[in-house]
């Protein structure tokens, strides 16, 4: 079941898929435990029960592919290689962490791995995604950016207009939505006069199509042939992804908007419990690879909390750092 | 419930008891905003309030600011007095389009014929860790709007009772909560009348003068406790409205100290705190002991970690270290 | 032939009809004249080929219906009943104009008519009439929004929005969209990736359809079926009127980006020479009757053109009236 | 030409030039925008440049400000250096959200993994009977977002000079250009080189400063030939970029004349001139003879009519009275 390389490159092996959906479970559970103890503080959202979806399309895509994100974007950032321990050490707010401590859990960014965060403003990356395809179209460059948003975010005009223009400029966007079925409190049937989301796509003559958000062999296909498509250069495609989010929205919300039972419902299709099940039922996994796996990520997960723990915090002298890139303005000069 | 009949409720309740007394009182009066309804509001204002008016007056929208601002401005318009709840004031910026083009401008656009009384209510302000999206303070810049009211309640009296009148008010009226005061917990009198139009004084003092509003109020004063201890008296004035701006009690209480300090959590350069500078520059210059001084946020966009955020936001020692530097001439 | 008081209800016989537009065509092209010598300024923007959209959908709503427009607005204050003196004062600037001489022809106001305005902000007035539907929903009235936008506020953010939300909440809205198959310069296929901008409407679940504009009858009908729906309490309906703008979209544009012979194309179908040539050939029209509503709009232009230059201006001293509605504050007091 | 190489165009042409040069020296660089290519800009800009750059380089685009502003900042994060045209600042506000929780924001969230190297020109001001939706001046609403530059070119010599550098800098760049000085035409030097950091002496003078920008300057100028008359020397400052604000300019004029009068064609209350105003008080307090004075619109959507409009923006008139007043001392 070793699968050396799977936090540096994109491994698609089932082992990888499985092990990369442990990890992001295990991690948030860890992140939720150190939220309440107070290591991790400001808005926490969790990823739990739409692993499969950000492992899929991450064994997608190349490593020049681009990611834009959301604030429920933990899952994203380790399944695209961001190295856990810049991951946590941001949650604690230190120097080492993926965005040197002034991010936080919503706004993870890793250039290298051009991961262009980690965005709060619902729906505010989209325009950022097209933007970063048209770089590429008119570069030349054979290249995808994969944008991550909520069914949520369909509402805002931001959607529509990004949606029209990368159809109309025929950019290399792959649109994943990510339809959890609640925004918030909100269900979609509150939010949507029509419901079926990937409906919409087609309005602007962009493919689209659902998938199973739960089974992440299904997400993995087809993200692949959305990316191929995208890459082809035949512009831009939509794929709505059927999920669910086991947790409250943040650790904030009581949660009075649905039903235990609902929760309940859905958690039997847990998409690592799926996963693991077909994979035993095909001799693929045993008692024992499963406990090496989750091992192994206990342990990484150990070493991400003592790395984050030991990482220093920004010296306070460089709040304003950052804030304007090259030679001093004037009014720097002068304060 | 003390003896006078005063009772202790949080900022968030005393909102809440404001607009279900809204709701009762008129008709017309509905809530609509993102989760405002089935979720209990963000900051659970609301919660409670779909139950006891049903999800027609408590009306939860889909994410599209834009276009349920406007739709706010519509109803008040179409004879309604709406209250649109936008979540937080950094998701507001999708809708100022509507609100400086339309709910500012249509008024006097129209000569008079149209009023459009709409109130839109948002949480404000930093301070939570929440990160460079989710931590501005841009009442300053609403302020800049002629043709709106912009208000912001620092006190649970404020927060109960100045919804009514902004609804009985026939502008545009902003209202700015700052998400650092929902918890707090004070003193609410049974009997209360509170204006839309005054500055008021919170503490009197005869040195300088503290002039802030919203979630700076409480720093200001833990400031002129500190002071007051170093026998410095220092007069808190709360602006409680930014537009249209009571002047004349900026002027009144500078004519009292001869000195002050603004305080504003908006960013520094082009700050709200930079208007009352110059209004005191152009009402009360004459009057003036020191140059006012000012205590704003750094210009950084909230940083996350926790000690870069405390270290970006004014501080009730940068407070009292200017106050005492206008005071005593010594350097901060 | 006469129609003694299709200046101030909703008349909809083809003598009402014919003579409206010709109203409406002979106002402009009055000030386009107006403009020229200096009396009119700012932006003007005509609406010459497209006036049996106006007269049509104004022929079919209630004195109590409400009207949203854009800057392209003077046909639909005029065929809504709002006084032609009160439009030409406007652009003269005058006290006696719709908004007291403070809108111009962009920003027309009535609201005896329910005549919301002269919406400067491509896509500014959807959720206006959104909300003005939302009003008459909430308080059990039955009656229409009608709000009029081009194609090209179909891209805008607000456009998404606004349909959403009439549709989600069934709302007593008619959109009319104005697909003059321009925005400025910007033709059609190079602002939608899908240029069938009826289809789109279907997206929101909302019943849609595609209406010659140049063909007043059907203009008409059209907005008779859609208010009608609208009135019943179904929700919200869409129609889409295909319709030419003959002059350029404002006394500015140069007209780069479309031909001659494309103008001269579409002047075949002149919405006042289709209908004058059916009523002729019906017999429903002879040269007589025709010069007589010439010469009674005519004589209606120069009256008020004389009522514009007779009306007085608004004293400065008014500047800041209105801004405020309501008891001095202390900030006026003070200055 | 003049002999000495300098050569007489409008505003309008030296803005095309500055593109024109930027897009044949960088091959990164493309302007995008409403109405940029076939219709040929909506104030003739780029009239001219499709035909010479194609439609690529020279993109039109749908009304969809929001995204088309995101859609330059994930271009700038992608590699390449566009300009995008918003029409005027009026319509602006459909993507301030962009400009302020992306542009400005993510270079420093992110830890300087990213810089955003857009710029983002819009027409501003009023002037042309244009009415209350389309005569905003927010330019100084703009300055007050930390992460961004804000230039105000209001000469030929700028409007030819800011781009190149603002385009060379790596952080986002917004260019606000007075609609009413596109047709201004005047002498353009035949070799200058212009910064984008500094504040620029226009005229020198002993008695009171006219601090200024964009659209504004030629009242200044105005009024100080007007007050040269009289036999008051003002000296009339340029500040060229809002943001980041050069203070020691504003100071070092103060420390010359004493007196200062800010002009500004935004609304009083929350004007950009405020800010300056409230510079001057901190630094320079103790070198005024006489309190700070503003110029600035009368808080109204502006009016159509043109005496209505006439009264409500800043006038030369206005400009001699205050500085007359400043120096001589009688009520304007
Ligand atoms: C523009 C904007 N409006 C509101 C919010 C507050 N908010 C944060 S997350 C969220 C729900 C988004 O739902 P969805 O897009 O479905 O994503 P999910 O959280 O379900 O993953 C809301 C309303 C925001 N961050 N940005
Ligand atoms: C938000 C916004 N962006 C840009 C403009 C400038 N503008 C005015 S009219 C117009 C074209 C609108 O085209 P369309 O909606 O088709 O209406 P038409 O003029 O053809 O009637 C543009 C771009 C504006 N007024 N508002
Ligand atoms: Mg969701
Ligand atoms: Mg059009």
């Amino acid at each position: 079941m070793a699968d050396a390389d799977d936090r540096t490159s994109t491994p698609s092996s089932d082992a990888a898929l499985l092990r990369q959906m442990v990890r992001i479970r295990r991690f948030e559970e860890r992140a939720a435990e150190l939220y309440s103890r107070g290591d991790i503080r400001g808005f926490l959202h969790l990823y739990v029960g739409e692993e499969a979806i950000a492992t899929g399309v991450m064994a997608a895509l190349e490593p020049d592919d681009a990611i834009v994100a959301t604030y429920r974007e933990h899952g994203h950032a380790l399944a695209r290689g961001v190295p856990m321990r810049a991951v946590m050490a941001e949650m604690f707010g230190r120097v080492d962490g993926a965005s040197r401590g002034r991010g936080g859990s919503m706004h993870l960014f890793d250039a290298s791995r051009r991961f262009y965060g980690g965005n709060a403003i619902v729906g505010g990356g989209l325009p950022v995604a097209v933007g970063l395809a048209l770089a590429d179209k008119l570069a030349g460059r054979k290249r995808v950016t994969a944008c991550f948003f909520g069914e949520g975010a369909v509402a805002e005009g931001a959607f529509h207009e990004s949606m029209n223009l990368a159809a109309l400029w025929d950019l290399p966007v792959l649109f994943c939505c990510e339809n959890n079925l609640y925004a918030m409190g909100t269900a979609l049937a509150r939010s949507e006069s029509e419901t079926d989301i990937s409906l919409k796509a087609t309005s602007y003559e962009m493919p689209a199509w659902q998938v199973d958000g739960m089974d992440v062999r299904a997400t993995l296909e087809a993200a692949r042939r959305g990316a191929s498509m995208v890459r082809s250069g035949s512009g831009p495609c939509f794929i709505e992804f059927r999920t669910y989010r086991f947790r409250p929205h943040s650790m904030y919300d009581p949660e009075l908007y649905r039903s235990r039972e609902e929760v309940e419902e859905w958690r039997h299709r847990d998409p690592i419990d799926l996963f693991t099940s077909t994979l035993r039922a095909a001799g693929a996994l045993d008692d024992a690879s499963m406990a090496a796996i989750e091992a192994d990520v206990a342990r990484e997960i150990d070493d991400a909390v003592a790395f984050a723990e030991a990482s220093p915090i920004e010296p306070v002298e460089d709040l304003e750092r950052f804030i304007y890139t090259g030679r001093p303005e004037p009014s720097e000069a002068a304060s | 419930m003390t003896t006078d009949g005063a009772r202790r409720v949080t900022y968030r309740d005393a909102m809440r008891e404001a607009i279900r007394e809204a709701m009762q009182r008129d008709e017309r009066v509905f809530l609509m905003g993102e989760d405002v309804g089935r979720y209990g509001g963000s900051y659970a204002v609301s919660k409670g309030l779909l139950e006891e008016f049903g999800p027609e007056r408590i009306r939860d929208t889909p994410l599209s600011e834009l276009s349920f601002v406007g739709a706010g401005i519509g109803a008040a318009l179409g004879g309604m007095r709406p209250i649109v709840e936008v979540m937080t004031v950094n998701f507001s910026l999708l809708a100022l389009d509507q609100i400086l083009n339309n709910a500012a401008t249509i008024p006097h656009m129209s000569g008079g014929q149209f009023q459009i009384p709409i109130v839109i209510r948002m949480a404000t302000g930093a301070g939570r860790q929440l990160g460079g999206q989710h931590s501005h303070s841009l009442e300053g810049m609403y302020a800049h709007i002629p043709g709106i009211k912009v208000l912001t309640p620092a006190t649970i009296e404020d927060a109960r009772g100045m919804l009514w009148p902004a609804l009985e008010d026939r502008n545009p009226v902003l209202i700015f909560e700052h998400a650092g005061l929902y918890n707090v917990e004070g003193e609410l009198p049974a009997e209360s009348a509170v204006d839309i139009a005054q500055a008021s004084v919170r503490r009197a003092g005869r040195d300088v003068s503290l002039i802030t509003y919203g979630g700076s109020l409480p720093k200001a004063i833990e400031a002129a406790s500190t002071l007051a201890d170093e026998g410095i008296e220092a007069e808190v004035l709360d602006l409680r409205v930014l537009r249209p701006l009571d002047v004349a009690s900026i002027v009144a209480s500078v004519e009292r100290t001869h000195r002050a300090v603004v305080i504003d959590e908006g960013w520094r350069t082009g700050s709200f705190a930079g208007e009352v500078s110059a209004q005191i520059m152009e009402q009360a210059f004459f009057e003036l002991d020191a140059p006012v001084a000012r205590v704003c946020s750094v210009e950084v966009p909230m940083p996350y970690a926790a000690h870069l955020e405390r270290a970006a936001l004014p501080s009730v020692e940068q407070i009292v270290s200017e106050a005492r530097r206008l005071v005593r001439g010594t350097a901060p």
